[in-house]
């Protein structure tokens, strides 16, 4: 019997779009206005995911003053409850260990996607670039899997709260952790539109349409490809701190090529190189994939002989082509390149018959 | 305008499939049995047979309710996991938010499960697992309750009281790196040593594999290496275990020791090729398996099964069976309503018998009767045959 | 023998060619000259289907080429030489060879390969080697006997002389004329202005995209105008 | 590390290691003549690995015929993703990654649809079940038949394919191909045709790998997509354009999965788990460090051989 909760929908769809949403716009600066194919969007997640999955059981209860706290260990029941007593008394000490999250999440994905940007110096073609970091993130994802005490291993490591959990109103808490999610997406949102629309994203954009002038460049380009990976993947990170929160568990199974994949569909459904392609990529994806999963229980309780679960996944397979094939520019294709950019490139090749 | 355009088309389906749901009559109650399990991946074969035997059950409770005169029918809702806990969280979302269920059944795995906990708890939804066995998930006063299937500590014990009376020294362990192969190797080795056994050498799958003769070759290695007297244990899922024995089956140690295995290497699959089954039954191999334990609706709920799915059930889906009987049944008596079921839900269970045994809870709201059939193959190569039991709440084996 | 009509055509979004018309005579050896940048080489990617077009069109006698495969266009007997990139650099020179022969019926090929080895000598003795391996001048001899092979009636060269030592380019111009002679109508794309002047019968203009001149070679070559402003003095 | 445990590790590094090369091959192909990475080449081995299969459930036992319909299947499912999806977007001339990400989408498909008749027939894990039979057998060495159809029938395969490149004038036009393809179209190659048997050549080649793989394992929708990294790190070892190279690289990865997976664990304790990082370590070395892959070695030895 179908009775759908139209609110709770809405907020559990929204808090996805969100954090879908700073995933998008990551990979849109990246790839979009950089040109940076990045393969590796699960390990930036990941890294914010990581993050949070230490900090959010091992900090409030250090920072209280239990003198080791091991998540995996058996002091491990006395530090959550610890936290969670803090949380519920505290409420400021939440936020703090939600700020401190999200700016160590975005400093240290941040600094690994300034130094693989400059992995790309190094390589033949720029799509090994797509491969190294599409490997990489599965190798790290490998690394972390073994290592017993990060976020207990295979295990993975439970009870990440999200931040308004501590509220006796659980409608009102996922409310809040909703507009959490928007408000950042928003912030990111806007960011990148004032970065993309920068002189400087301009330049970077009408660069990325001429692969043999950025080769000819040299140095500065490739510091402005570092900065934007740096910024992009901060934002990746930030979205994987609320990825993680979202469902309250870390663990590796997550962050696996599947994940990339999806963003990589919304950036390429919304429109490669425009904002808000990706914002409405991020709320397809968000939207369909709940859609789908109604529909298969709608089809099951109707008694349809087929496995609608499989089917979802050739559907999705077969959508996607469909826009390559025929929207290859996205729903909100990128508008065309400004004069600025234009220019440039033109300036920057004088006489050649590209 | 994006949020326009998102939230007209998030109404607008919602609306439609609104319309689908209006049906039901007035003087039916129904209540929707939520199924999160994953059906694609590499688990999806498990995920379609837990399917099946949950419809089972709720078709036979719906007949037995219609014929006791009862206004209240069950119904169900299932969506895929995709066998990460993300997913889980999400699968479980949705079935909450779409048919307003209180109860699930499922999900699989004890990470599929630890990634639906969160909101489980949050919104008073009661996860009735059926097969996650991992200690992880041992957390007392949440909404999680593991009926039938007791945690690993009971199996791994009998596995150890099995290779020390069989005379093994030292053992060689093969396990699928997860949860639940880490888990059980590491209390295997703790019970083995405890009883007096010597050293244990594992090697850890990665689970995605498809193809184990390094892993064979790197076991057999071991085993030459402790000589006499050395027993071999794997703890594999059936792909795994399936590319382990073709590799095992003609090597020149591996097919000299004694064998144990776990529960999900008992698939008749295992027996399809005679080659494998001639190896098993050689290796002596045997089985703990809660799924033995068989009571006199086993044999029922088997023909139940064949009769309304047209094949024979898979190893663990009378599992599914029995949790989705505890499920309904609390939901009889306390109504649609997470916070009931969840208090009541261990008392039901306590008095519930089905096709393995009575699910008697503890204070994690995991199964703790650990009562186990040991299997081996039959003779004749065609069907895994109950050869004894052990009870795991008096460490006892007893031969038939 | 083909006519360029009001043609607009360039790469992805860049506009190259600006509505240019202009026709090449059958049997006749033109020349193509223009600065930098004027759009000499985007004429000849154009008439082989190698780049976009925006509007206009391109036809063999009667026969429109715009929208054909560039496979095709190539078995209307025209043959193209880029300026780089003009051999398999990774397969044999006999490999080369090989391929340029194909499209010959199967009886025609020992012939034809062994008229070339007459006009190429040079070409039959590093037959086993690597293309790749070759030098400046044996690489341009092996790009143009590729073309040749195929016996067509049309051949399109992008500055075939380019970056060669003064004594081979002589040999490529001379090898032009051996082409001309035999009937072939060539359409020859040059930096060097002065050179190919001497040797060619037609000659166009190309300054950014447009046409700014066409005549005789002779008439080119006394129109110093264009010489000097158009093709720089050489 | 135990010496016969050397000599078993070495036996399955020929066998894998001839599987991946014929799955390797054809990825190398598809990279160098149609310029796609086309990471739905696992699911032309998982495609002929489930034709295989149930053939063999049918009632076929005999391994050459399994080989044939394998081929045949893959190769199919090969052309058809061609015709289907990629050969239109070529033609639109879209960027690389999208090309990647429609062979992401392509796999996709590919896999739920073997799902769907997996479950339909309820056949995962199942072994294509050939009767096994020891050939040879000596102290801790053993040669089953499945070794003798395995190895040699990739091999065999394997040298078949060279000689077609290096030696018809189909493998000219699609070394051609490779080479400059605007060239090729130029000179009148038919490209569309050379592509159309390229695709088939690699598909048919998977297929045949899958069923192979399905002699010695077991078959699941997963199987192909489980090997696709390490059959990447062998083309990638052989700079995605060299057929000896990708050859070499093929051996070299499954050396380095099975041999000095082994050594590691014997010696340093490493967990056998860490197997599938071998590959991923392999790809991200040699892109950094030696783009080329193993080609320029491969011409220096060559050299000092003359």
């Amino acid at each position: 019997m179908i009775n759908i909760d139209l609110g709770a929908t809405a907020i559990s769809v929204l808090t996805l779009f969100g954090i879908y949403a700073l995933m998008s716009i990551s990979l849109n600066l990246e790839y979009g206005v950089a040109g940076v194919p990045n393969f590796g969007q699960a390990l930036f997640v990941s890294i914010g995911a990581y993050v949070a999955g230490v900090t959010y059981t091992r900090l409030l209860p250090l920072l209280a003053g239990m003198e080791s706290v091991h998540p995996c260990g058996p002091t491990m029941g006395q530090a959550l409850q610890l936290r969670s007593e803090i949380m519920a008394t505290q409420p400021v000490a939440g936020f703090i260990n939600l700020a401190l999250t999200l700016v160590i999440a975005a400093i240290l994905s941040g600094a690994v996607g300034f130094a693989v940007s400059y992995v790309t110096l190094r390589l033949k073609e720029e799509w090994f670039l797509a491969l190294v970091l599409l490997v990489g993130g599965e190798t790290v994802r490998i690394v972390v899997r073994g290592a017993d005490d990060l976020i207990c291993s295979h295990n993975g490591i439970s009870s990440v709260a999200q931040p308004f959990y501590f509220l006796d109103d659980v409608q009102m808490s996922s409310i809040l952790f909703m507009l959490l999610a928007l408000a950042l997406a928003l912030i990111a949102y806007l960011y990148s539109q004032r970065l993309t629309h920068s002189p400087y994203g301009r330049m970077l954009k009408g660069l990325r349409e001429n692969e043999e002038v950025t080769r000819g460049l040299g140095k500065g380009i490739s510091l402005a490809r570092a900065q934007i990976m740096l910024i992009g993947s901060a934002i990746a990170a930030i979205g994987g701190v609320l990825f993680a929160l979202n469902t309250g568990f870390v663990n590796t199974n997550d962050y696996v090529v599947t994940l990339t994949l999806d963003v990589w569909v919304m950036v390429v459904l919304g429109g490669i190189g425009n904002n808000r392609g990706a914002l409405l990529g991020a709320a397809l994806i968000a939207i369909m994939d709940r859609v789908t999963q109604v529909a298969a229980i709608a089809l099951n309780m109707s008694g349809s002989p087929i496995e609608f679960n499989y089917v979802r996944f050739i559907a999705f397979g077969i959508i996607l082509l469909l826009m390559l094939r025929y929207r290859p520019a996205g729903l909100l294709p990128e508008s065309r390149l400004t004069t600025i950019a234009h220019e440039t490139a033109k300036r920057l090749t004088p006489g050649k018959t590209i | 305008m994006i949020k326009k355009l998102v939230s007209i088309s998030l109404l607008l389906v919602m609306l439609s499939l609104l319309g689908a749901g209006i049906q039901a009559q007035d003087d039916i109650e129904t209540y929707v049995l939520g199924i999160p399990l994953p059906f694609t991946g590499s688990f999806g074969s498990f995920g379609q047979d837990f399917e099946r035997g949950i419809l089972l059950a709720v078709s036979q409770m719906n007949a037995e309710l219609e014929a006791a005169g009862s206004n209240i029918r069950f119904d169900t809702a299932s969506a895929d996991t995709e066998q990460t806990p993300e997913g889980a969280a999400r699968a479980l979302q949705t079935i909450a938010q779409t048919t307003g269920a209180q109860v699930v059944v499922g999900p699989l795995t004890t990470d599929e499960v630890l990634g639906a906990k969160q909101f489980a708890d949050e919104n008073g939804i009661v996860i009735v697992a059926m097969a996650s066995s991992g200690p992880a998930a041992s957390i007392p006063g949440d909404n999680i309750y593991r009926v039938i299937y007791p945690p690993d500590t009971f199996s791994s014990k009998a596995f150890a009281t099995i290779a020390l009376e069989r005379g093994h020294e030292n053992m060689v362990v093969l396990h699928v790196d997860d949860p639940f192969g880490n888990g059980m190797n590491e209390q295997f080795i703790a019970n083995f040593q405890a009883g007096g056994g010597g050293e244990v050498a594992s090697f850890g799958y990665a689970p995605q594999s498809t193809e184990l003769s390094t892993e064979a070759a790197a076991v057999s290695a071991a085993l030459a290496g402790f000589g006499d007297n050395a027993g071999f244990f794997c703890v594999c899922f059936p792909g795994a275990a399936q590319a382990f024995v073709q590799v095992a089956q003609v090597d020149p140690i591996l097919t000299t020791v004694q064998w144990m295995g776990n529960e999900a290497m008992t698939t008749l699959e295992m027996l399809e090729d005679p080659g494998h089954a001639q190896t098993l039954i050689n290796a002596n191999f045997v089985t703990v398996s809660q799924s033995a334990a068989s009571t006199p609706l086993t044999p029922i709920f088997n023909a139940d099964f064949v009769a309304m799915f047209d094949k024979e059930p898979g190893i663990f889906t009378n599992y599914a069976f029995d949790a989705a009987n505890i499920a309904m049944l609390t939901m009889l008596a306390a109504g649609n309503d997470g916070a009931a079921v969840k208090s009541m839900l261990p008392f039901i269970s306590n008095h519930y018998i089905g096709t393995t045994v009575q699910a008697y809870l503890d204070d994690n709201g995991d199964q703790a009767i650990a009562s186990y059939g040991i299997r081996k193959v039959s003779d004749d190569g065609t069907a895994f045959e109950v050869i004894g039991s052990y009870n795991g709440n008096t460490d006892t084996i007893t031969y038939n | 023998m083909i006519t360029v009509d009001h043609l607009t055509a360039g790469y992805g979004k860049l506009e190259i060619l600006q509505d240019l018309s202009l026709a090449f005579a059958a049997e006749q050896f033109s020349a193509v000259l223009g600065p930098n940048g004027s759009g000499k080489s985007t004429l000849m990617k154009a008439i082989m289907g190698l780049n976009t077009i925006f509007s206009g069109s391109i036809t063999l006698r009667t026969r429109e080429l715009i929208g054909m495969q560039t496979e095709a266009i190539s078995k209307l007997g025209i043959a193209y030489v880029p300026q780089r990139e003009n051999i398999f650099t990774e397969l044999s020179v006999l490999e080369n060879l090989q391929l340029g022969v194909r499209i010959l019926p199967r009886d025609q090929r020992e012939n034809a390969l062994n008229e070339l080895f007459e006009l190429f000598p040079i070409l039959g003795r590093r037959k086993p080697q690597k293309a790749g391996q070759l030098s400046g001048g044996e690489h341009r001899m092996l790009a143009i006997a590729i073309a040749w092979l195929s016996r067509p009636t049309i051949m399109l060269l992008d500055e075939p002389s380019a970056g060669l030592a003064p004594a081979i380019a002589t040999d490529v111009f001379n090898i032009l004329k051996e082409l001309s002679q035999q009937g072939i109508t060539l359409i020859v794309v040059e930096q060097n202005a002065r050179r190919i002047l001497q040797h060619c019968d037609y000659a166009f203009v190309l300054r950014e995209g447009r046409l700014m001149f066409d005549g005789s070679a002779q008439a080119c070559l006394e129109d110093e105008e264009t010489i000097k402003g158009y093709l720089g003095v050489h | 590390m135990p010496s016969s445990l050397l000599v078993t590790s070495l036996v399955n590094t020929i066998q894998i290691g001839s599987l991946y090369a014929l799955m390797a091959l054809g990825l190398t192909l598809t990279f160098s003549v149609i310029k796609l990475p086309n990471f739905a080449h696992a699911e032309y081995v998982t495609a002929g690995a489930y034709a295989a299969l149930i053939i063999s459930l049918a009632g076929v036992l005999n391994p050459l015929i399994i080989i044939a319909v394998a081929f045949l299947v893959g190769a199919l499912t090969a052309v058809v993703s061609h015709l289907i999806v990629f050969k239109p977007l070529e033609r639109q001339n879209v960027s690389l990654y999208t090309l990647i990400l429609a062979s992401f989408a392509v796999g996709l498909i590919i896999r739920y649809i073997l799902f769907t008749i997996a479950d339909y027939f309820n056949i995962f894990d199942l072994r294509i079940a050939i009767p096994l039979q020891i050939l040879f057998r000596t102290g801790s060495l053993i040669l089953t038949n499945l070794f003798a159809w395995v190895a040699p029938t990739s091999i065999v395969l394997v040298i078949l394919l060279t000689l077609l490149i290096n030696r018809t004038a189909l493998g000219r036009e699609m070394r051609a191909l490779a080479n400059n393809t605007i060239l090729a179209r130029v000179i009148g190659i038919p490209v569309e045709r050379v592509k159309n048997y390229t695709w088939l050549l690699v598909g048919g080649m998977a297929g045949v790998a899958g069923a192979l793989w399905g002699l010695q394992s077991a078959v699941s929708p997963l199987m192909g997509w489980a090997a696709i990294i390490s059959v990447f790190a062998a083309a990638i070892l052989g700079g995605l354009s060299s057929f000896p190279g990708t050859i070499l690289g093929a051996y070299v990865v499954a050396f380095s999965e099975n041999t000095i997976m082994l050594f590691l664990n014997f010696s340093y304790g490493v967990d056998l788990a860490y197997k599938p990082a071998i590959p991923f370590i392999i790809i991200i070395a040699v892109l950094l460090i030696r783009p080329q892959g193993l080609t320029q070695l491969l011409k220096r030895a060559g050299e000092l051989g003359r």
